[in-house]
């Protein structure tokens, strides 16, 4: 079973060099720690930046340097601030290869739910529809279950949703799966994690097809 | 054709009960902090707010919230604030929450006379309730329309006495667009500069957009998430 | 009977403290020479520029900042310098105060043609379409008639259009004009010329209420 | 991710007979001089080119004109080219003439993924025939749509390793739009720098939106009405 920040790492190893990419709030922020090397990515964050350094050092924050989790950042060589109506202009353009964002809950047709618990929790969709409706690759990363045990896989969405059919992949602390016409389909098992587990854990249509290897982190 | 205000007071002296105003800034970063300032000491009441965020309980939109001056608020994020989630709980708020991009590019649109603009965020959601779609290339779309407000409040970095802004790193956000949305646009800077002081080239919004302009006398520029590296 | 400049200078006449304006090629260009002491006018150039300033010296031309009509120009202090999108953008959201507009007809309507005659000429509409469609006060500059004496002034235009029903008021050699629901209603004639020419020479309906004044330059 | 190239000639090595390419420029200012001599000596034909301009008879496209490289012109204002009437009056050259301002949004259109714009522009003329027109508050604007094309060819002043580009003056015009609208965007610049050398403040066109870039080896920048003051 994965970490948290073994999610994240897994996820990096779908970035390719000239890649940019869009991380949301939470695990996907984390996967800007396992960028492989030899390779250059650059980081978008729609609040308008691109090229999106580490956290500064202590001392040198800077009050107008944020990222879109309003966490003080910092720049690295060739980036450019722009304002919000670009930023997102960029990301419907479909200029973002990778968004990766956290989730409530996936359905087995790509509906994500991330943004809303009805008579609980209405904090806002922020960027969440602009994204999840416009980039070209959106990659889910999340936990299987939910704190009650419960799949965060699901046949149908109960939550709200953010967006349709538009999740291509999601990464798990137990497997790595690609959404398909047809479902769930499953890529990768976590290390020591069995296809049963994965199945028992999953309500929605999830297929299994001849061997399911072990992800390789 | 004087624009320069002497400070925040005199810049919104006519804001009164019940108007429209957009506050640029995303969360703390780049809000206009003096123009916020001056609307709590007016105490004007009944006011819609259309910004990104609602601050927090202590800072930024949250100053007018604790004051209950807003009727309603126009937001894409609204966490982070007690205050707020109590009276939404409580139906003293009225509360529209509009994707970020929709949100952003419908105060460009106002700016550049575009009655309304087609996006996908929102497609098959409840943001697209009672909304007019439209496929293109295979691709839905929701029509969402160009948004003015009576008062624009912008902060930037630097300005001219034409009113050019120049904004700071990502602390420009939805300022620019926000500046092109207003009837009124009032504009503060921490640093004001005679006409010609700037470079042309550099200017992010052009005078035309910008009737009122003023130095901000203090920017305490909160931080909400410190976070630093090892 | 006015001449060019003298036509430029009745519409200078028009221009207010804190006006932004457009002025386009050929007589409106003059007007620029004749702004009232006093007050503050900024120009815009559509081709992305607001602040235009007058030609530079000899020796001082510079390549990169000319105005719509090609033009070597200067800057003023407080200039800004933009993108075409931006241009058209503020140009159609209405804020720029006065636009100033050669034309070949008029019609009582406020109907504009300028851009096109079928067979002899087809230069483009450049940027005239966009400004007539969006700007709130359309003031044109031209002869009265054409070089064969014909009235420029018609009940309909011949030619194909450039906008419709959007000029507010006409400049010409002999008379000021507004365009109202019922006309051409005038307003002032030129020095030293008659109602009796002004109608002469005033194809479209001329609405003559009173005594008309000679205009004050 | 190597962005950059060595010379107008390699970067524009897959710009086949019959593509589509945008270029920029207003009139002789800040056109792609590099790119449109490397067109002009690859001898490709059947272009169709998206400019505001056609050029002169001896420069800017002008010079893909009197090659005969040209099927169609897709422009705003195509005077003070004889080249160009002659191919039009015969047949040889067919054109697209569209207003400055829709052809400037339309562009900006496709980079921001706004796959329609309403503009006011062209209602009531024969722009508007054949084009879905509609009502917004009482007035008439016609529905167009985003434009984009194989290649845009633009020109900058500076632009670093990363593909961020900074104009000068009236020279950005419909560059930076056209930089939004290409498939394959390829800039030449006056000064190429290392990335990190350009203020990230002033950027004009972030590189997300270029493909290529490279120096240009000379900038004649032709003035097209040389207009002094005593």
């Amino acid at each position: 079973m994965l970490d948290k920040n073994q999610i994240a790492q897994r996820i990096a190893k779908e970035l390719k060099d000239g890649y940019y990419v869009n991380l949301g709030i939470g695990i996907p922020t984390l996967v800007a720690n396992f960028i492989p090397e030899g390779i250059t990515v650059t980081l978008q964050s729609e609040n308008g930046l691109l090229g999106m350094g580490p956290f500064p050092l202590a001392g040198e924050e800077d009050p107008d340097l944020i990222n879109a989790g309003k966490q003080t950042i910092t720049t690295l060589p060739g980036s450019a601030f722009f304002d919000s109506a670009m930023s997102f202009g960029m990301i419907r353009a479909g200029k973002v290869d990778l968004t990766v964002l956290g989730a409530m809950e996936v359905s087995e047709n790509g509906d994500i739910a991330s943004w809303k618990i009805p008579g609980k929790m209405v904090k806002g969709m922020g960027g969440a529809m602009d994204l999840v409706a416009s980039a070209k690759n959106i990659t889910v990363a999340m936990m299987h279950t939910n704190p009650k045990g419960e799949s965060k896989l699901l046949k149908k969405c109960n939550l709200p949703l953010t967006g349709i059919k538009c999740v291509k992949k999601i990464v798990t602390n137990l497997a790595v799966i690609e959404v398909t016409e047809n479902g769930f389909h499953l890529l990768e098992r976590a290390p020591g994690v069995s296809v049963e587990e994965i199945q028992n854990k999953t309500e929605g249509n999830l297929i299994i097809e001849g061997e399911i290897p072990e992800m390789n982190l | 054709m004087n624009k320069v205000f002497k400070n925040a007071g005199e810049a919104i002296h006519d804001i009164g009960n019940g108007s429209i105003i957009m506050l640029g800034g995303f969360g703390l970063c780049g809000i206009p902090e003096n123009c916020i300032a001056a609307l709590v000491k007016k105490e004007v009441k009944d006011l819609t707010c259309i910004s990104n965020n609602a601050g927090v309980d202590d800072f930024g939109i949250g100053l007018l919230l604790k004051k209950k001056q807003l009727k309603k608020m126009v937001a894409s994020y609204v966490g982070e604030n007690a205050e707020f989630e109590r009276q939404l709980l409580t139906g003293e708020l009225e509360v529209e929450l509009i994707p970020q991009g929709t949100l952003a590019t419908r105060c460009m649109a106002s700016g550049y006379g575009m009655p309304a603009i087609f996006t996908p965020a929102g497609v098959g959601t409840e943001v697209a309730e009672g909304k007019e779609s439209r496929m293109f290339n295979g691709k839905e779309y929701l029509m969402e329309y160009a948004f003015e407000s009576d008062f624009a409040l912008v902060k930037a970095w630097k300005g001219d006495t034409a009113g050019n802004l120049i904004y700071k790193e990502t602390a420009r956000n939805f300022n620019p667009l926000m500046a092109m949305a207003g009837k009124v646009t009032i504009a503060e800077v921490e640093e004001l500069v005679e006409a010609g002081q700037l470079n042309p080239n550099e200017i992010h919004t052009p005078g035309i957009y910008v009737h009122r302009i003023f130095k901000g006398s203090v920017y305490e520029k909160r931080i909400e998430q410190r976070t630093v590296r090892d």
